[in-house]
C-alpha cells in the first residue's frame, strides 16, 4: 500500500488557526507541495503579511520573516537582494497587498525585483472581522459597507492582476481559483510556475488566489465555495494575465 | 446584592457575549453600575470567547474581572480554564451537555444545565445560551428575572420580538434547574 | 436628562463625534477600534457626513488634512502602528494649524505586538512622534461617559487652536460597554471658519500650507505656534485627585489603569496605607499644578502605567526631584490586578518609610 | 486496496471533502474533537477509489491517501 | 488693435521660480485658461504636491492647499467630499505620484472620485536635484543611477496612463505632451475635457503631461524639448487611454 | 595613519558606513541629505553592496527590515518628514530585534517646513515617534569626524543589541565639508549573526517576528528589551566636558549647536564668565552621569537647542531639581549666533546672581 | 497691426519663444533683468503675423500677442 | 594670518561653490582647519548661490560665517546682501564685470576685479572665479597661491589636468587686481 496523497515536507504539524473552511490552507499546502517538488525548502525564505495569514511561518518548515501591514513585498526585497540565492516569497491578502500595500507590490513589480508573490483575494478584510476590501465586489456587504459596496461612493474593485500585467517588470501573473479540485490543480501549476521563473532569474511573478472567508462572509465554507464560483469569477477572470516567456491573457 | 462579577465563556457561535450583555442590559435597568467586557481577537476564530459582567451598586473601578463570584462555562475548555478562578463559595453554572467530566473544587456551588438539550427540547439550539443564564440569575439573584425579559426588547431588534417567548421558556427553564 | 444608554467604547466615541458636529471621518481598520468605523460607515450617511475607508492610515490622515482645511469637523481612529503611520500627517497638520480629533486605542507593541490593552504610546502622544516641534492636547479618558465628553470637547478645543487634539483610549475602553449619557445640551455646532479653503467666490484666495521656506519666517511660525501650545499649558490642563487630603503615597495613572489604581486604593486603605491619586485627564499638557498641591504629608509617587515607564518622565518633571518617583508596569496587555498596584505600594512605604 | 486516513484532531469539520468524494463516503461525525470541531469520517472505506480529491480540497492537511 | 492672448487671470502676477524653460509654467498657464474658460476659478481649489511645483499656490488665484509628499490625491479628496460643489485639481510630479505616492493616485482613481489631477512626468526628481523617478527611461543617467538606469537592478518606467486605465473608476485618462505648439494646444483639450467631466460629475480624471526638466537633465530648454520628443515620446506614446464616453488609446 | 581628505557631511557618513561593512542601503530622496544616498549609488556597486532607491521612506525601512534579517549591516538616511514615514517599520524592527543604522539630517519643521538645519526631531528620536516600548540609540555628532566615527560605531552597537542606532545630523553637517581621515584599523567586519533567515539548510528554521499574542509573552518581550535598554543606559552613555572644572554656568548643547555654543563660551569666558559646557554625544540613553559630576561652583544651566526646547527636558530630569535649568532656543533653519548665546547666558548670570 | 509684447523682467531668457517664431524676430539680448537672465526682445515688430506661438511655448507668460 | 572666514556669493553656475572648495583644499593642504558650508536649497535654482569658507589655525568651532574677514561678490545681489556684513577693515573682492555700483562702506577694502572680462581674455568665461579667487589670495595671504595651484590637481579629475595652466592664468591675473 503505497501512501498517494501526503502532508508536504514543507508544512509543519502544527494546526492551522484558520476558521473551517477556509481557503487559506489550501493554498498554504499548495506552496509547501511546490517547495518540495523543487526542493528548495532549504533555501526558502517565506514572508508573511499581517492579516489572517500572519502566523504563516507557524505552518512554513523554512525561514521567516513576518513583514508589517502592506510591506511584505519591500521585506522579501531586502531579503532576495541580500540572499540572491534564497528563493523568496511573500504572501499577502487583498488588504495587505491591494490597499495599505500598493505602492510596494507595484514597485516591486517595476523594479523587477525576483521575488514570487502569492495574493490571497478573499474580497474582505479577514481578520480584522470583514471590512470592505479594495476587491470587494459592488453590493457586497461587509461591516464597513453595510448596506453593500456602492460604486458611486465606494469606488470599484481593483483587479490587481490586471494592473500588474501592464508593468514590464513582471515576467509572471496569472490568477487561479481554490473553488474546486480543478482550480486548485491549476493554481498548483501557477504557483510552480511562478517559483521556477524567480529560480530561473526571470524576474517578478504574482499568483493571484481567488479565495473564500466563510466567516466574514457570513456563510458555510461550502456555501462560500459557491459563492465565490457564482460572483467572484465573473469579476475576476481566471488566466494568465502576463507571461515573458509568451502567452498572456488565457 | 452588593457587587457581581461574572465570566461567560464557550466556543464562538454559542452567543456568551449576548448572554453577558443582556446581563448588563439588566442591572442597568435596575439602576446598577454595570460593565461588559469581551475577550477579543484572533482567538475568536474557532477558539473559546468569553466576556466578563460586573454588576454593582457601586462605581465600577476595573472592568476586567480576576477573581469572578461566578461563571458560565458553555464548553469543557472554558470549565477547565474558569472553574479555579472563582472565588470561594462562588457560583458556577455548567453546561452539562457538552461537559462530562465533574468538578474539581467543592468549595463552590456547582450547577449542573443540560443547556443544548434544554434548547433543543425547546425547538432551537440557539437559546442554549439562555438556558444557563438563567441558572445563573436564579442561583444568584443579581437581578429580577423580569429585567433580563425586559432587556431582551432592548436588546433584540423589533422585528426579531417574536422570539421573546421562546427566550423566556429557556430562561424559566434554566432558573428551574438551580433550585 | 437623556436616559443612560450601554453602549461600546467604540461606538460610544464614534456616537459622541457626530454629536459634536463631525462630519467627516476617514480610517483605516484595525484591532481593537473597528467599532468605531464600523459605526460610522452606519452613522455617517444618516447624518449627511462622509464616511472613507481609507486605503491606508497614511492616506486617512491626510485626508484629514484636506477635509479639515475645506471646513469639517473630522475624525480619525487607529490603533498603535496605524498611529504611527500618520505621525507625518499629523506633524503636517499642526504645521498648517488645521484642527481634527485623532483616536488611539492603544494596543501592545513594539512592531505587530499584538491586540490587547496597552499605553505605551504615551511619548509618541505626548511628545510628538512627527518632526518638527509641535504638540497636540492629549485625552485620557478613564470611562466611557468620560470619554464622551472629552471627545466632544476635543473638537471645540481642535477648532479653538486649530490643532489637532488626540485621545487616548486602549483595547479595554475600546471594547468594553458600559451605560453613557448623551446630554442634549452637548451638541455642539462648528464656528466659522475664515481660513478654510471653499472657493474663493468674492473674496480673496485662501492658502493652507506647512512650508516656510526662509528660515526667519520659519522660526517665526514656530514660536506663533509655540505660544499657542503655551496657552494650551495654561488652560487646558485637567486632572481629577482622589483622596488626597491625608495622603502619604499618591498613585498616579490615567485611563484603565486608573480605573485598577482606584481598587488598590481602597485595598490599600482597608490594609492601613494612606494613599490617594492624581489622575491626569489631559496626558498633554501635564497637569503639573497637581502636583504642586501635594500635602504635606505626602512621601512619595508611584507611577502606575502599562508600559514600561513613560508619563513617569512627566510626573518626575513635575516633581521636579521634590519627593521620590517610583514605578509600577505591566505591558504588551498584561494588565495588572489591583493586589500588584497594592503590593507595590507596600513596597514602596517600606522603601519609605511610611506608616512607621 | 485504496484507503484514506483522517487525522482526526486536525479536522475542522469543514466538509469541503464531504462534497466533493465521488463515491460519497464522508460524512460528519457527532464526535467533538480536541479543537471543538466535529470531525469527519469515512463509512465504506472500501468504496474509496483513492482519487484524492478529498484531500486536495481539505484545507488542514487532515488527509492521507493509500493505495 | 485687440489683445488676442493674454495672461490667463486665473494666474497671478507672480514671478515663477522655476528655471528658464521649465515646462512647469507652461501647465500652469493651461490650467489657468481652463479655469478663466470654465469660469470656475472662484469655485476651485488646487492642491499643491511636494515638488518643483511645491509653490503652485503662489502662482494660481485660487483656493489651495499644499500636501505632504505623495499626499495630494487624498487630501483632494477631503477637499471634495467636504466641498462636492468645489472644482478640485491636485498637481503632481512623477515622484510625488508614481513613486511615493502610488497608492493614493490609484486609490483616489478606484474610488471614483471625482476630482482632476495633473501630472507632470518629467522622468526625474527636480525638486531634490536629479535623482532617478519611476518614470526614468532604461539608460537614462541621474545622480541615482550615474551609469543610466540599469533595468536588471532598478527596474522598468512605470507608465502611469496606462495603469490608470485599467481602473474602473477612472473616467478620464489621457497623455499629452508640451514639447511643441501643437503638443501644447492638446494638451490645453485635455485639461478642458478633465476639467468638465468633473464638473458634470463623472468621476475621476488625470492629464499625463510628459514634461521637461532642463536643469536636471543637463541640456539647455531647447536641447531638452529635443531629447523629450526623441526619447520620451516613444517611451510615453501620448493619446486619450481612457474615456468613460467611449474613445480610448488613440 | 591616513591621510584627511576634504569631504561633504553626508558623503563621510556614506563612506564611513561602507567602511563598517554596511552593504545595503535603502533610501529616498530627500533634502538635505541628497548626496548621502547619491554616494551610495556610485559607491555601493564597488563594494559588491546593494544600493536601492526606495519607492518611499515607508518600503525603504522595510526593506531595511528585510536586509537586516538577513543577515547584512545596512543603513537608511533621510530628514525629518521622511524619518517621520519611518516610525512604524522603527518600532518593528526594535520589536523583531534587527539592528540597523538610521540617519536623520534633520531640517525645519513642522510639515514641509524647510530644508535648513534643526534640532527639532530630538524627542521623535529619543522617545520613540513610534509606538511601543523601544528605545533606539541615538548619536548627535558636532563634527565629520566624530560623525565619521560615530556611524562606525553605530553599526557595531547595532549588531551588539541587536537594534537600530540612529544618528541625528542637521543641515549643516549634512552639507559642510571638513577634512576627515578613515583610518584604517576602523573597517569592521560584521560578526556572524545566528538568527538570520538565509535559508535553512542543515538547520532549524528561524523566524523573525514582533508579534506575541499572549499578553505574557509579549510582557515577558517587552522587559527583555527594556533590559537590553537598561545594559544600553549603563554602557552607551557618551559626553564631552568642556572647561568644566571652574564653570558657574554650563551650557549644555549638541550638534552643530554645541560648535556655536564653544565660540560663544570663548566670548563668554573673555567677557568674564566661567562658562563651561556639557556635550552629550549620545542623546539617548542621555549621559545623566555628567551633570551628577558638576563642580560645586556650578550655579545653573543653560539648554540650547535648534528648536523650541526638547533636550531640555532631559537636561531637567538630569539635574533633578538640584540647580535651575534655562533654555535658549531657535527654530526653522534660523540658526542661533554666538553673540545671541553670550547674551543669553548673560541673562541668566543676571537672574541668578552669578559673577556678583 | 500685430504686436507682441514682452514683460522683459519675467522673462528668463529660455529661447522658447525664439526657436518656435516662425518668422524669426526674437532674440537674447545683452541686457541682465531683474532676475539676473538674459531677456528676448523683438528686432522686426512688422515682421510679426501674431500667431501667438511665442506666447504659448512661453513657459513664464511673457509675451503678450495684440492683432 | 589667524582666521578667515569668507563668503562667496553670485549667480547659479558662476562657481562660486568650487572656488570655495578651492580655498578650503588650499587650506587643508597647508594643514590648517578648513570648513566649507554651501547655502542649499530651492533658492539655487536661478537664484543666488553663496558659501562660506573658514581657514583657521585653531579647531573651527561653527562652520557658519555671520561677520565674514572678507566677501567675494560675483555680481550684484551678492554685493548688496554680503558688503554691509562684512568686518570693518575687511576686504571685498567685487566683480566689477557685473557690478556697477560703488561700494557704500569706506571702512573696507574694495577690490574691483574685472573677473569675466578677463576670463574672456583668456579664452573661457568659466574661469571668471579664479580670476576673483586670485585676487582675494593674493589679497589676504591667506594661504599660498601655490597652495592654491597644487589643489586644483586634486579638486579637477585627471582628464582636466590640461585645464591647470588656464586656471592658473586665471589666478594670477586676479592677484594683479589686488596690488
Ligand atoms: C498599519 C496597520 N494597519 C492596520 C492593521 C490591521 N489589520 C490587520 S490585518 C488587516 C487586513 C487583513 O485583510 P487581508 O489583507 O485581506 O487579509 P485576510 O485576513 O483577509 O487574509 C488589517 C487592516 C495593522 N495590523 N497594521
Ligand atoms: C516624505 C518626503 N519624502 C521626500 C521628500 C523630498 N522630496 C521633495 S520633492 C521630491 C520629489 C520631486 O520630484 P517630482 O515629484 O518628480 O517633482 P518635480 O520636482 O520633478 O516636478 C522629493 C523626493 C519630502 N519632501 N517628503
Ligand atoms: S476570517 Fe476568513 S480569511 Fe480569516 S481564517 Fe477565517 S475564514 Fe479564513
Ligand atoms: S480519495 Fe476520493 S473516493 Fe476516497 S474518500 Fe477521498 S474523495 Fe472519496
Ligand atoms: S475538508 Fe478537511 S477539515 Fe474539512 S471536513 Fe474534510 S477533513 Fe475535515
Ligand atoms: S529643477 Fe527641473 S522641474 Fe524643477 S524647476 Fe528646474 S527645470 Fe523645472
Ligand atoms: S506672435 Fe508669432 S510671429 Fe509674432 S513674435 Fe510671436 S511667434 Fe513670432
Ligand atoms: S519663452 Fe518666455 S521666458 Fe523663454 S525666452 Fe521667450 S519670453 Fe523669455
Ligand atoms: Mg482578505
Ligand atoms: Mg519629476
Amino acid at each position: 500500500m503505497k501512501k498517494i496523497f501526503a502532508r508536504p515536507r514543507s508544512l509543519k504539524d502544527t494546526l492551522m488557526h484558520y476558521c473551517p473552511g477556509c481557503t487559506h490552507g489550501i493554498a498554504h499546502r499548495l506552496i509547501a507541495e511546490v517547495m518540495d517538488e523543487l526542493d528548495i525548502r532549504e533555501r526558502t525564505v517565506g514572508v508573511a503579511p499581517v492579516g489572517c495569514s500572519v502566523f504563516a511561518y507557524n505552518y512554513f518548515d523554512c525561514d521567516f520573516q513576518q513583514a508589517a501591514h502592506g510591506r511584505a513585498p519591500a521585506v522579501a526585497t531586502g531579503i532576495k537582494r541580500v540572499q540572491p540565492d534564497c528563493i523568496v516569497f511573500a504572501y499577502q491578502g487583498d488588504g495587505d497587498l491591494a490597499s495599505i500595500g500598493t505602492a510596494e507590490i507595484i514597485h516591486a513589480a517595476a523594479r523587477r525585483e525576483n521575488i514570487t508573490v502569492i495574493f490571497i483575494n478573499n474580497a474582505i478584510y479577514g481578520m480584522t472581522g470583514g471590512q470592505m476590501a479594495p476587491t470587494t465586489l459592488p453590493g457586497q456587504a461587509t461591516t464597513t459597507s453595510p448596506g453593500g459596496r456602492d460604486v458611486e461612493n465606494k469606488g470599484y474593485p481593483i483587479r490587481v492582476s490586471e494592473l500588474m500585467a501592464t508593468l514590464e517588470g513582471a515576467a509572471y501573473v496569472a490568477r487561479v481559483s481554490l473553488h474546486n479540485p480543478a482550480g486548485i490543480a491549476r493554481a498548483r501549476r501557477a504557483v510552480l510556475q511562478a517559483f521556477r521563473y524567480q529560480l530561473e532569474g526571470k524576474g517578478f511573478s504574482l499568483v493571484e488566489m481567488v479565495s473564500t472567508c466563510p466567516t466574514n462572509w457570513g456563510l458555510s465554507p461550502l456555501a462560500a465555495l459557491k459563492w465565490l464560483e457564482e460572483h467572484m469569477l465573473p469579476a475576476y477572470p481566471l488566466g494568465v494575465f502576463k507571461d515573458i516567456q509568451g502567452g498572456g491573457q488565457g | 446584592m452588593k457587587r457581581a462579577e461574572v465570566i461567560m465563556a464557550g466556543f464562538g457561535g454559542q452567543g456568551v457575549m449576548a448572554m453577558g450583555m443582556l446581563l448588563a442590559y439588566a442591572g442597568m435597568k435596575e439602576g446598577r453600575h454595570v460593565s461588559w467586557m469581551p475577550s477579543y481577537g484572533p482567538e475568536m476564530r474557532g477558539g473559546t470567547a468569553n466576556c466578563a459582567v460586573v454588576v454593582s451598586e457601586e462605581p465600577i473601578a476595573s472592568p476586567l474581572v480576576t477573581e469572578p463570584t461566578a461563571v458560565i462555562a458553555m464548553n469543557l475548555p472554558s470549565f477547565d480554564k474558569f472553574e479555579r478562578r472563582v472565588v470561594s463559595q462562588g457560583v458556577v453554572v455548567v453546561n452539562a451537555s457538552l461537559v462530562h467530566r465533574p468538578a474539581v473544587r467543592n468549595d463552590i456551588r456547582v450547577i449542573w444545565v443540560p443547556a443544548n438539550a434544554i434548547a433543543l427540547e425547546l425547538g432551537s439550539d440557539r437559546v442554549a445560551n439562555m438556558v444557563a443564564l438563567g441558572a445563573y440569575v436564579a442561583a444568584s439573584g443579581v437581578v429580577e428575572m423580569e429585567s433580563v425579559v425586559e432587556s431582551l426588547k432592548g436588546a433584540l431588534p423589533p422585528h426579531r420580538h417574536n422570539l421573546i417567548p421562546l427566550n423566556r421558556q429557556a430562561l424559566d427553564r434554566g432558573a428551574a434547574c438551580a433550585r | 436628562m437623556s436616559e443612560p444608554i450601554l453602549m461600546k467604547g467604540n461606538e460610544a466615541i464614534a456616537e459622541a463625534a457626530i454629536r459634536a458636529g463631525c462630519r467627516f471621518f476617514a480610517g483605516y481598520p484595525i484591532t481593537p477600534q473597528n467599532e468605531l468605523p464600523e459605526y460610522m460607515s452606519r452613522r455617517m450617511p444618516e447624518v449627511g457626513g462622509v464616511f472613507l475607508q481609507a486605503e491606508s492610515e497614511v492616506a486617512a490622515i491626510n485626508m484629514l488634512y484636506g477635509a479639515s482645511g475645506a471646513g469639517a469637523r473630522c475624525l480619525t481612529s487607529s490603533s498603535s502602528p496605524g498611529i504611527s503611520l500618520k505621525q507625518e500627517g499629523i506633524s503636517y497638520m499642526c504645521g498648517a494649524e488645521l484642527p481634527a480629533v485623532i483616536i488611539n486605542i492603544v494596543r501592545g507593541g513594539p512592531g505587530l505586538g499584538n491586540i490587547q490593552p496597552a499605553q505605551s504610546d504615551y511619548f509618541q502622544a505626548t511628545r510628538g512622534g512627527g518632526h518638527g516641534d509641535y504638540r497636540t492636547v492629549v485625552y485620557g479618558p478613564a470611562s466611557l461617559q468620560e470619554m464622551v465628553e472629552l471627545v466632544m470637547e476635543a473638537f471645540d478645543v481642535a477648532d479653538r487652536y486649530r490643532n489637532p487634539v488626540m485621545v487616548l483610549g486602549d483595547g479595554i475602553l475600546g471594547q468594553m460597554m458600559e451605560p453613557v449619557v448623551f446630554a442634549d445640551d452637548q451638541v455642539r455646532e462648528p464656528q466659522p471658519k475664515p481660513w478654510a479653503t471653499t472657493g474663493a467666490r468674492g473674496r480673496e484666495r485662501r492658502v493652507l500650507s506647512s512650508i516656510y521656506l526662509e528660515p526667519e519666517d520659519l522660526d517665526h511660525h514656530n514660536w506663533k505656534l509655540e505660544a499657542k501650545y503655551e496657552q494650551m499649558r495654561q488652560k487646558e490642563a485637567r486632572y481629577e485627585l482622589v483622596q488626597m487630603e491625608d495622603a502619604e503615597l499618591c498613585l498616579v495613572a490615567y485611563g484603565t489603569t486608573a480605573r485598577i489604581c482606584r481598587t488598590a486604593l481602597e485595598k490599600a486603605r482597608s490594609a492601613g496605607l494612606k494613599v490617594g491619586m492624581i489622575r491626569p485627564i489631559t496626558l498633554w499638557p501635564f497637569p503639573v499644578k497637581a502636583f504642586g498641591e501635594a500635602g504635606a504629608n505626602l512621601r512619595a509617587y508611584l507611577v502606575v502605567e502599562m508600559s514600561t515607564g513613560q508619563m513617569v518622565e512627566d510626573v518626575r518633571l513635575a516633581v521636579n526631584g521634590a519627593r521620590p518617583v517610583a514605578f509600577y508596569g505591566k505591558t504588551g496587555g498584561a494588565v495588572m490586578l489591583p493586589q500588584q498596584v497594592v503590593d507595590a505600594l507596600q513596597d514602596l512605604a517600606a522603601r519609605e518609610g511610611v506608616g512607621r | 486496496m485504496p484507503k484514506v486516513e483522517f487525522d482526526e484532531d486536525r479536522c475542522k469539520g469543514c466538509e469541503l471533502c464531504v462534497a466533493v468524494c465521488p463515491v460519497k463516503i464522508i460524512h460528519i461525525t457527532e464526535r467533538i474533537n480536541r479543537q471543538g470541531y466535529r470531525p469527519v469520517d469515512v463509512t465504506d472505506q472500501e468504496k474509496c477509489t483513492a482519487c484524492t480529491l478529498c484531500a486536495r480540497v481539505c484545507p488542514d492537511t487532515v488527509i492521507e491517501v493509500y493505495k
